[in-house]
This record gives C-alpha cells, structure tokens and sequence, in this order.
C-alpha cells in the first residue's frame, strides 16, 4: 500500500483513500474510511452503500479466542495441530468457501487440497456454478463493467435484484453512471428488467417484463427464435406470461442497439433449469452479435467469489469441484460439489475457509457436516463454526488483511486494509496447517514404507 | 463359472473401481485380481481388502453385496459382461465400447457416460446424466445401448449423437437436450424442456409432454422403425403395451433454434 | 558460499557466441556461467550430448485473463491430459491438467521438461495485468515476461489524435512501468472500436479512418508507438499483430505495417497468419516468399513465424473481430469475447487444424516456407502462437521437421494436396536446419530480439539456464526429452527425472517518465474506468523474484 | 387449508446488513424469517399482516411470519422470503449434476398457524 493514500488527520484518526469494500461482487474501490486509532474502529466511510456501511461501521472485533476445540478455547497452535491431524488423517477431506476471503489465501488453499488429496469448491457452486458450467456448453460474450458505462444504451436486468443485493450497481455501472458514449446517464440508455415479481430495481427501469414463474426459459428460448427469425408457438403468451408483442418490441430494442447488455441473477442459474437457463441467456447475447455488439454477464454476489473461480482454474484448470484424490485434478459438478459431498454423506472431513454452509446448505448436508470433523476459518462466529471441531478466529480481509480480490467481471483490486488485528490472516493460518500437514503426510508415509517392507520381510 | 467379487466391507468413503472391468481382470489368477488398485478416497488399497475374490476369471465377472459406492466399474470396457447384484456408484459403464453390464438394482448418476457401443441395463432406476456427455464435452454417448428399467434423472443422452437409451419409468427435465442422432424412448412421463436445443435425432414418450416453443407439430403417423425398437426393448424385458407398437405418434420437429431435424414421437391414446 | 557446476565433454551449440558444436566446458557458479570454476567441482559428463542454452519463448498465452477463461472453458480438453503431483525429495511439485491451455504449473513444468526456460506472454489488457502477474508467479521454474496492449488505448487515441506525441511516450513509460510489463504490443490495432462499438465490425486498411477518431488510422497508431518505445530505448520493440489475421490478401496489409517503420526496428508476430495472397472471402494462397524477402532484406524487422500444427489448438486473441470470424470455421458451439474497458477486445474457440481441410494445409506450409525462405535466423524465430497455431509442446517436432526433409515430404505427401501442390515443388523445401540454426530460432534469435543480454548463450555473465540433449537421430525425440535441464544452475531435470523445483523471475522494465503524466492520465481513469486512479498501478507487493531489464536509454 | 405455492429466497439489504451485524442477532432472524405474500392469496387464506404461518416443502417444515404485498408485485401463489437458515430446511439434497439443489424455486403447502 502506498503511503500517499493513508494520511494521519488528527491524532487519534487517519484516513485511507481508495479502498476497497468487499461485502459483495461490485468490490467498489472509492472508500474513504475514517479511522479513529484509539478506539480502533472506522468510524466513517465515505461513498459506501447501506451493506458496505453496515460492513464497515459495525466492524468490531469481537474477543474471541484464537481457536476453538469441541466448543472449548484454544491456541492457534493447537487448532493449527488439531487441523492438521484432521485432514492427514482424512480420506476424503472437503474444502468448501473461499468467497470472503484473498486470492492469496485461496491460492494457499488450493495447494493444501492438492496435498492432502482432497476436493475442493467454492461458494460458485451456490452462486453463478450453473453459469460456469452454462460457458462450458456455449460460452459467453462478456465484458468488464466500465465497457459498459462508457457504451451499453440497452441494460437489462434478468432475474436480478441488484437494487438490494448491489446497492452501487446501478450508479457505477450501468443506469445513472455516466460513460464516454452515455454522457447523459439514464437519458442514453433503455433499462429493461425481467423478473417473476416487481423487486426494488424495478422502478429504474423504462419496461418491465414479468415472466411466469419457472418460464425464464422459454421465454429466452422464444427470444433466440425470433432473433434467428424463426417462428415461435402460438401459445406461447399462455406458457410465459409475456405476450409476442412485447416479445417482438424486445426483440428489436435488442437487435437495434448499439451496445446491449444482459445482467442475470440467480433467479436464472438457481431456479429450475440452472444451467440451461444460463445457457439459454448466453447464448441470446452471442446470437445477437449477428446484429450488433452484445454482452450477457452474470450479477455476483460475494465479495471475492470471482476471485475464487479465478485462482482455481489457473491452479487446476477447473473453476470449481475438483477432486484431488487421485493425485492430480478432476472436475465433476454433482459430483465434487460441497452440498453433493456433504448430503451424501461422502465427505469425511471438511475445512470451510470463509463461507457458512451451515446456515445456507441443505438440512442434509448439515445434518452430515455435524457427523464429521469439520475445521473452520472465520472471523466471526457461525452456524458452520458452532457445528466444527476445530475453529479459528482470522482477520477481516479488506479492513485488516490486504491482498486482492476479483471484481465480479475479473478485474483484480488491491485491497487497502485499514486496521490491525490481533488475529491472523486466514493465508497464514492455511500456510501453517500446510507445515504441518506436510510434516505429518512425510512421517506417515515412513512409517508406511517401513511397514510394507516388515510385511515383505515377514 | 465366472469370477465372483462379494463385498466384505463397506467403504467409508466412494471408491474408484476402474479395475474392475473384464478387460483389466481377464486372464489373471484370483491373487493377483486382489492385488489389483482400488481408490479408496485418496489412498490407494487393493480389490482384494473389500472384496472376497472367487471363482474363475473367463470374462463374466459378478459383483456381490452394496456396491453402491463403488465408482467408475466397467471403465472403458470393450467386452465381456459385469453383473452387479445390489446397486452401482457413478459412472458405471463409462466410455464403454463393448459388452454388457446388467445392475440389478439401482444405479447413481453418469450412467454410460460418451459410451461408444455395448449394453448397460439398469433394472431399478438411474441418476441423473444417462448417457451423457461430460461437462464441456460436445459429443456425447457414440453407441451402445443403455436400458433403465425403473426412472432416471435429468439430462439423459446430453448430446449423444448415435444409439439408444430407453426408460421404462419416468425422466427428468432436459430429457434428450443438445441430440446431434440417436434415439431416447421414455415409456413413462418425461420432465420439462425436453430436446432443447436438439440438432437431429428421436425422442419418443408414451406419455404426454409440452414441448418447447421452438418445436412445431407435423403430423401423426405410425412410425415403422419404432416397432422395431420397442419389440427389441420387449425382448428386453421392459413392459411394451401392444397398443404402442400398433399406434399413432404425434411427430414435433425441432429444435428450430438448432438445425430443426430433430423430432419428439409423443403417443397419441 | 557459491555452489559451482562444471558440464564437460558436450558438444557445443552457442552461436551468440560462434561456438558451433565443439567440445567445450561450461562453467557455473551462483546461477550464472563463469569463465572458471575450480578443478574441484560437481560435474556433469555431457558426452555424446548437445549442450545450448534454454529455450526462449518470444511469443505464447499462457498467463492471464483470457488463457483463463480459455481453461474454464474447456474442462474436456483438460480431462485425458493430466499431471499428477510428485512428492520429491526436497520439494513437492504441484498437480495440474495439460491439453492446449494448462494449468500455471503445468505449464512451468512442461516448458522445462522441454528444455524452455523463459517464456513471454504476449498479449495483457494493462487493467488485467496483476492477474497475468499472480498466474505467472504460479508458473513454477521458468522466467517470464508479458506485453501489454496499446493498440486500442483509448486515451492514447485521444492523445494521438491531438498530437501530443510527448505526453503518448510518457503514457507509453508509465503504462509500461505500472504493470511491471516488458514492451507494447499491438494486436489489430484500431480494430476495437469498430468492434465494440459499431456493429461488429473490423477495420481492413492501414489508412482506414478509426470510428470515433477521424484524424486517426491503424498506420498513425503503428507509427508513434514505435516512435514512442524506439525514444524510450525498451530492450524489445512494438510486438504486432498485424491488422488483417487470416484474411484472403492479407500479406499487403503486413508488407505496409513493416515499411510504415521506416527503417525502425519492430517485431512482427506469427507473421504467417499474415502471409496469404488471394481475395478476401476467397480461399487464401501462399505469399511467403515476399513476406520472406521483405524481412530478408530489411534488418529493422524482426518476425516469429506462428507455425501451425495439426490437431487441437485453442483460438485465443485480442483480436476479438477475428475469433468472431472463426466461428463460421468452427465445429464447436463456444465462443466467447470479452471486452476491457478503453484496452482491449479478447476471442477465444476452440479450435482444430486438420490435414485433410486446404486452409489448415496451407497455413501449415506457409509457416514452413517462412522457415526455410528466411535468410537470417536470428530474426525469423520460433513459434505457434500457443495455443493458437498449436501449443508449447508441439516444437520438438516443429523442430524435426526443419531438421528433416524426409519427414517433411512424408507429411507433405499426408495433407491436402490442393493445398501444396505448388509449395512442394520448390527449391527451398529441400533446405535443412542445422543443429546451429535450430539454436539460433528456439534460443539465441528470441534473446536477442528480446533484448535479454543474459539469456540465450552461454557466455560469461549468462544466466546459467542450459539444455543439454542426447543426440538422436529423431530430432522429435531429442527436442521432446532432454537428459538434463538446469535454470539459474539449478538442475531441474536430471536424467530424464524432474528432481527440483524452482520458482522463476518476473523479467520487467521500468522506463522512466514525468511524474506529470499521472494528472493527464488520472482524470482519464476516473471518468471512463471503473477503478480509481491509485489502486491502477501494480504495487510492489506483487513483486518477488523479479529482475528488472534496463533500458537502452 | 394449505396451499401449494412457490416459495423464491433471494437476497435483500435487510438480511444484507443483519448478517454484517451477525447471524445471531434480531435483524437477521427477523428478516429470514418473515415470508412476503400475495394480499389476496392471505385473504383467502386468512392469513394476517405480521401472523405466523408454517410452509411445509418435501425435505422439511418451518414456521415464519407473513406480510403481505401488493398483487402487482407479487404475483399470487409467490411467496418470497430472504435467505437464512430457514429455507435450508426448505432444500432438498438433489442437486441434478448441478452442484446445488434448487434454491429458488421451493414447492411448499403454505398453512396459517393457529
């Protein structure tokens, strides 16, 4: 970091400039916190939405100890040890998380799965996976954001509730955000937004399109058909809600454009239909560049999710649900995924880095986190953790671990921490149970070797 | 008398089981079968610590007790016959070419995956993913046939381009999605978006299914070649009614967003 | 303490230095090649072996945004090529998958089982380059460097267009600085905004008008960033792609884009993506025999040839107009494009090349011709483009067929004869490339162009990064698997055997600039990207093993 | 009387900023536990604004507080509700070769309690 960016105001208060708030995938990087030094607490943060304010104005630390061990207090040393003796002794290890938390963490913790033979995922799987496994069918056409301040005059937003769940989208990115061809902001574009039901962002937008619930498919089908000019069934009003007008109307708004972009939300990758309804969307944009320039990009919604799906593909050439049983990589969604491991019953230990699949999983694989030795990094206190063996209390990334962290469109920030904690980074705790992980995998396969060869002698 | 595999101990974790496929096993004595690799999880173990090894190998092998954990039986098997007593893990049958494997029970997901000939049949119901390709992959199973007695999951024959698959009980959703050629008979209810996406090929139901926007009603007719696979599935042991191999099809074409070569045969009562 | 190595008996190849294969010593002593070491040292017995310095990769993708989504994309491709984990004795290597886009440690480990020991990647939106930097940093044992995209920059458009050529180099010096990056590249330079923002359309003459920019053309591009670099002094030049990649008549755009330097130097990348005579939307000939005299005759110009091999290979480009007109070419559904804001367009399909298909056949015997046409191997180097004309380890056998005329005519023989008709016949393909010129293409020529003072020979002061074959008939075979494989004098294979790992430097240049160029610049960010001005530059944290390449100036 | 509805969890700013605060506290658990539903469907279900309410899907049963939304906005037989603990138990285990089950699109019986 800089110096430059980090001015001491007063005595007790300093300011850091231009960092970055990691609640959720829009990572703004225009934070101006105020930090009173004394208390050690932020006490503003200027250009931050209602999340990121919560995020940062209620960031305190709570005294915690440094691990816990069945529920009872412990040193980090002995939760890194009891961690360690977990996933040496684990034939079937699950590392799942990995969203609110570094890229060098998650780089760290790849190698750790890769040692011990685990399997590894992210909360992609709960997110935008379908939409990995859509780009994997058709891929995608896809741009950071600013291309789309600057160009994109059609917006539409797809079962998405960004108004809520990104609060700065629309100001930064792409309604009232003005670019080098949209200088009049929201007078420069058309904002379309589909959805089931009437949300928060729908009043930005000039139409809104209600589609019948679990008929975002057929209508994105009904939409390729007449972008390739083929004919559509007549009942189709009936099937979707929407009526060929209006279908036609969108059609040509698309077509006619100069930059389109469709956002999607997990009212597309979650509902039925998952990854075909990504599919279907992607493929709609790619279509449409027979006509004119057009983007389709999910809406994600962690901090550094993207960040995730980033280091494990460079790492293992998958972006999620990999399997390192067999000594090297294998991807296999359904397969390899947390919430299939875990309802299985497969799993027979699990680390969770940064994620609480004990409050967002399914009762059965809850049911099942309960049954093995889970171990836990995070800095507050969870559903996952109350259920672990083993869970260790790190610092905040963003406000007390710098690092970086990728934008939903994969656009790599360094991150600005702005306090100390007494606590660790969860790259340093991942590094010391890699230690000794590595310590314990050696000793064990002497002990092995030693033991093959008495049972050859024998 | 075949080689017989009874299962001593439950895995605690799934185990990887390529070697057990009549191309690995045959011509091996019963030690050195035992000696072959299992994956248990991430550690490496032997046929012979979870399995009672007997018989004689002479290409048939049967699999005894709950196998279904076991993973990946049958990999890339070209001949021979694996009969499988209980049920089967994921992935039995993939990339096979030749042979048959009968599951007397059910079996789980990935059933037959980019297979390229042989037979598998399931004779209690399949996972998800029958006969498909892997994610990414652009062509899926290339031959053979897989017979599913009972009900199977979603995306069956994800983009195959030649063979057959045919389910006796229900499918899911995306039931014959992205077909390039090749056959998916469902006797009972199949789910939503069936064909999606379908270049050419044939996906029959005996039962009614709401077909996408972008298919388009023919015609009814009494398709010929289907007599000749239902009465091979009769022979086959699924319950093929009279009345469907007599009977008249509701013929849809489709996909119009793909080549619009492809079609749905839905049993007209 | 300084640990030594002396390699004895080996025949020789370092034409940096006129040695052409005799029987030397090669001293090392603390990563580096030394005149002497004492008489008491480690020593490795090379006889009957080829000794030359790594393999310098002047052009690949194997870092960053688009190779990543580019593995993402194809988890099919990665599925039957995998690389299992070694516990080794001193250090455990990581897992990874191959196919035509691996995986970062695949990839390191690859290029040095290979005898590679620098690679450059050769296309980076500048807003991207901390991801290229963190993928390379996980690209285990070799060094490696990247360029970064100025072809489509939309403020230096502006600037152009107004003619603040000043300003342009000092943008040029911090853009170059700030992503810790190595030179400028251009990749179909003006071709974006066309793209982005025009329908999907490309621009086709050098004298084109640019949309948005009337008083700009790709030629004015061309013309001041090799100006702005020659006055900078970056050990490398404008590395270009031309505008016109795989289009029918494209040679005369490449013939333009090099007189327009002027006697200046560039360097012209897989030059045989832009060698083909006939009519646009027609079926493409062969003009390597003028693109060949061209660069034969004029010194400025230097060129990797971008050959293409048969079999899978994975289209990935900045040049997002082109993937776009690949896939009428393609089989495979998946296209993807992504747009960087005021940077850069990216394609990327999936993609194969095959014997029978003219096109495939021809832009294979292009590429060979290029080869065997050229007069001066030090500035007609080695390449495929990878992954695009097919990947990394596909040379060894590139490099047997330079070296082996029966094996080219039995391949000639193999592909579409329509194809090669009239290329067979000529005189050039009898032409073989000695061992001498194989080292010049694959190590010395790259350094050279690359202005690496320290790599590609084997003189003192070098970095001790050496190969040293078994020699063999199948020059496939000797290319594919050397015995032994030392970086920074660390052996790394041994035997045939990877016994090390090792973590190669970031190679970068810092120009200098006037700190008075971030004013102009910074407004800029603030209104068309969306990231603040000050989290823009890589900060220093993301730099470890690095060495900085001084400039000329 | 039950109904068979669709339930869709989703993300709201509440759950958002009650989740910052902590997973234990009144803000989140009020707001993953309060379902939206269509004002007429709570009329003819007799459902009040604020009255508890039980929502019974294949996999499990939770019992939450309603509030009711325009029919315009929600469509009848809807009902959304932030995410949270509660609709886990609401999830099946089958994730179709997805790698999750369906999270957003729930069958339930809607019932009033009481």
């Amino acid at each position: 970091m800089s110096a430059a960016t980090e001015t001491k105001t007063e005595a007790n208060t300093k300011t850091v400039e231009n960092a970055t708030c990691t609640f959720c995938g829009c990572l703004c990087d225009d934070m101006v916190l105020t930090v009173d030094v004394d208390a050690h607490k932020i006490t503003k943060a200027k250009n931050a939405c209602v999340l990121g304010k919560a995020l940062f104005l209620s960031h305190e630390e709570e005294d915690r100890p440094f691990a816990l061990i069945d529920g009872k207090p412990a040193t980090l040393k002995e939760g890194v040890e009891e961690a360690a003796q977990i996933l040496t002794n684990a034939r079937f290890p699950m590392f799942y998380g990995m969203s609110d938390t570094t890229c060098e963490a998650q780089r760290q913790n790849v190698a750790l799965v890769d040692m011990v033979g685990g399997t590894i995922d992210s909360t992609t799987s709960v997110c935008h996976g379908p939409t990995g496994m859509a780009l994997q069918g058709v891929g995608e056409s896809t741009a950071t954001l600013g291309e789309i301040k600057n160009r994109a005059d059609l917006v539409i937003y797809w079962g998405g509730n960004p108004a809520e769940s990104l609060p700065r989208h629309f100001a930064r990115y792409a309604v009232t955000a003005k670019g080098m061809y949209t200088p009049r902001r929201k007078k420069d574009r058309t904002i379309v937004n589909v959805d089931v039901r009437r949300t928060k962002s729908t009043p930005v937008a000039d139409i809104f399109i209600q589609v019948k619930i679990g008929a975002d498919f057929e209508l994105l089908w009904a939409l390729r058909a007449l972008v390739k000019g083929r004919k559509v069934a007549p009942d189709i009003e009936k099937r979707t809600g929407v009526s060929l007008e209006t279908m036609q109307d969108l059609v040509e708004r698309m077509k006619n454009c100069r930059y389109g972009v469709l956002f999607f939300g997990m009212g597309l990758s979650m509902t039925r239909g998952r990854h075909f309804n990504a599919a279907a969307i992607l493929s709609l944009a790619s279509d449409l560049n027979e006509y004119t320039h057009f983007i389709a990009t999910p809406m994600r919604g962690h901090g550094n999710v993207s960040g995730a799906d980033m280091v494990v593909s460079w790492q293992t050439g998958y972006p999620f649900a990999v399997n390192f049983s067999r000594g090297y990589p294998k991807f296999n969604p359904g397969e390899f995924t947390a919430t299939d491991m875990f309802a299985r019953g497969d799993a027979d230990a699990g680390l969770i880095l940064a994620a609480d699949p004990g409050s967002n999983f399914s009762q059965y694989a809850i049911d099942h986190m309960k049954k093995i030795p889970m171990i836990v990094l995070d800095p507050k206190l969870t559903h996952t953790a109350k259920l672990a063996k083993v869970a260790i209390t790190t610092s905040h990334y963003g406000i007390n671990t710098g690092g970086t962290a990728y934008r939903s469109d994969g656009v790599p920030i360094e991150l600005r921490p702005c306090l100390e904690s007494k606590y660790p980074s969860d790259e340093e705790v991942i590094r010391a149970i890699y230690k000794r992980v590595e310590q314990l995998l050696k000793a064990k396969k002497k002990t092995k070797s030693a033991n093959n060869k008495r049972r050859k002698a024998a | 008398m075949s080689l017989k595999l009874t299962l001593k101990k439950k895995p605690s974790v799934p185990v990887e089981a390529e070697s057990i496929c009549p191309d690995v096993m045959e011509g091996l004595d019963l030690k050195q079968i035992a000696a072959l690799p299992l994956h248990h999880g991430n550690e490496q173990v032997t046929v012979g610590d979870f399995f009672k090894v007997t018989g004689k190998s002479n290409g048939e092998i049967r699999l005894e007790g709950d196998t279904s954990r076991f993973k990946m039986v049958g990999d890339s098997m070209s001949r021979g016959r694996i009969l499988i007593k209980g049920s089967i893990g994921q992935h039995v049958g993939v990339h096979m070419s030749g042979g048959e494997i009968i599951v007397a029970k059910n079996a789980s997901d990935w059933v037959g995956p980019e297979m390229s000939g042989g037979r598998i049949i399931v004779k209690g119901n399949a996972g998800h993913m029958v006969g498909c390709a892997y994610r990414g992959g652009q062509v899926g199973v290339t031959g053979g046939e897989i017979i599913v007695h009972g009900n199977a999951g979603n995306e069956i024959g994800n983009t195959m381009r030649d063979g057959l698959i045919a389910i006796g009980g229900n499918s899911g959703d995306f039931t014959g999605v992205g077909m390039l050629a090749g056959t998916v008979i469902v006797l009972g209810k199949m789910g939503w978006r069936n064909g999606a996406a379908m270049k050419r090929g044939t996906i029959v139901s005996m039962e009614d299914a709401e077909m996408l926007p972008t298919f388009t009603y023919a015609c009814s007719y009494r398709p010929n070649f289907l007599r000749l696979y239902l009465r091979h599935l009769r022979d086959a042991g699924l319950p093929i009614k009279d009345a469907w191999i007599n009977g008249s099809y509701h013929r849809w074409s489709g996909d119009s967003i793909a080549l619009n070569r492809g079609e749905a045969l839905i049993f007209d009562r | 303490m300084g640990s030594t190595l002396r390699i004895v008996n080996g025949r020789v190849y370092d034409p940096a230095n006129n040695v052409d294969g005799k029987t030397r010593d090669i001293c090392i002593k603390d990563g580096k090649i030394v005149k002497s070491v004492p008489p008491k040292t480690k020593t490795i017995d090379a006889k009957g072996m080829v000794v030359m310095p790594g393999g310098v990769d002047i052009h690949c993708h194997i870092a960053g945004a688009k190779a990543n989504i580019a593995r993402k994309l194809q988890p099919d491709d990665h599925r039957r090529d995998v690389m299992r984990r070694l516990d080794l004795k001193k250090i455990n290597t990581r897992s990874g998958t191959g196919g035509t886009v691996p995986s970062t440690f695949t990839t390191g480990y690859r290029y040095a089982t290979m005898g590679y020991t620098t690679a450059m990647e050769a296309a980076v939106p500048p807003l991207l380059a901390r991801h290229t930097i963190e993928e390379l940093e996980d690209t285990p044992v070799i060094d490696k460097g990247f360029y970064i995209l100025m072809g489509n920059n939309v403020l230096l458009y502006q600037m152009l267009q107004e003619g603040r050529h000043e300003e342009i180099r000092n943008a040029v010096a911090w853009w170059i600085d700030s992503t810790k990056s190595y030179t400028t590249k251009l990749v179909n330079p003006g071709g974006d905004e066309p793209w982005k923002g025009h329908r999907n359309a490309t621009i086709t003459q050098l004298n084109d008008k640019i949309d948005g920019f009337e008083q700009l053309t790709p030629r004015k591009i061309i013309t001041s960033m090799v100006s702005a670099v020659e006055d900078l002094g970056l050990p490398h030049p404008v590395h270009i792609h031309c505008n016109n990649l795989g289009h029918s008549g494209n040679y005369k755009t490449t013939l333009e884009t090099m007189k327009a330097a002027d006697g200046r130097r560039i360097h012209v990348t897989h030059i045989q993506f832009h060698s083909y005579g006939g009519k646009p939307d027609e079926n493409p000939t062969s003009k390597a025999p003028a693109i060949a005299e061209y660069i034969n005759n004029n010194p400025n110009i230097s060129a990797d040839v971008g050959q293409v091999m048969f079999g899978k290979s994975t289209s990935m480009t900045a040049d997002a107009p082109l993937a776009w007109m690949l896939t009428r070419y393609s089989s495979d559904q998946r296209w993807v494009n992504a747009d960087t804001e005021c940077e850069s367009g990216c394609g990327i399909i999936p993609f194969a090349y095959q014997e029978h298909v003219y096109t495939h056949a021809l832009q294979w015997a292009i590429g060979l011709e290029l080869f065997l046409l050229s007069k001066d191997p030090w500035r007609m180097v080695l390449s495929t483009d990878h992954p695009n004309g097919g990947t990394f380890t596909s040379y060894p056998r590139l490099i047997r067929t330079l070296m082996d005329k029966e094996f080219r005519k039995e391949q000639m023989n193999s592909v579409n004869q329509k194809a090669v008709a009239k290329i067979k016949r000529a005189h050039h393909m009898e032409r073989e490339y000695t061992l001498q010129e194989i080292a010049i293409v694959t190590r010395a020529g790259p350094a050279r162009i690359l202005g690496l003072k320290n790599k590609g020979h084997l003189g003192p002061g070098a970095d001790a990064d050496i190969t040293i074959y078994d020699e063999h008939e199948d020059k496939e075979l000797m290319f594919s698997a050397p015995r032994y494989v030392l970086k920074d004098g660390k052996l790394i294979i041994d035997n045939h055997e990877f016994k090390n790992n090792h973590e190669g430097k970031l190679l970068h240049v810092s120009p200098d600039y006037d700190e008075g160029i971030k004013d102009v610049i910074r407004p800029f960010v603030e209104d068309f990207y969306t990231i603040k001005f000050d989290n823009y530059a890589v900060s220093d944290n993301y730099i470890h093993h690095h060495e900085v390449i001084p400039t000329t100036k | 009387m039950a109904e068979t509805m669709i339930l869709i969890p989703g993300r709201t700013t509440k759950q958002g900023v009650g989740l910052i605060e902590s997973k234990f506290k009144k803000q989140y658990r009020v707001a993953t536990t309060t379902v939206e539903v269509n004002v007429e469907d709570m009329a003819r279900l007799g459902l009040k604004e604020g009255g508890k309410v039980k929502m019974r899907s294949a996999d499990g049963v939770i019992t939450v507080k309603c509030t009711g939304r325009k029919a315009e906005d929600l469509p009848p037989g809807i009902l959304f509700i932030a995410y949270g603990p509660p609709t886990s138990k609401l999830m099946g285990k089958d994730t179709a070769a997805s790698g999750m089950p369906l999270s957003k699109h729930l069958e339930v019986e809607l019932e009033r309690v009481n």
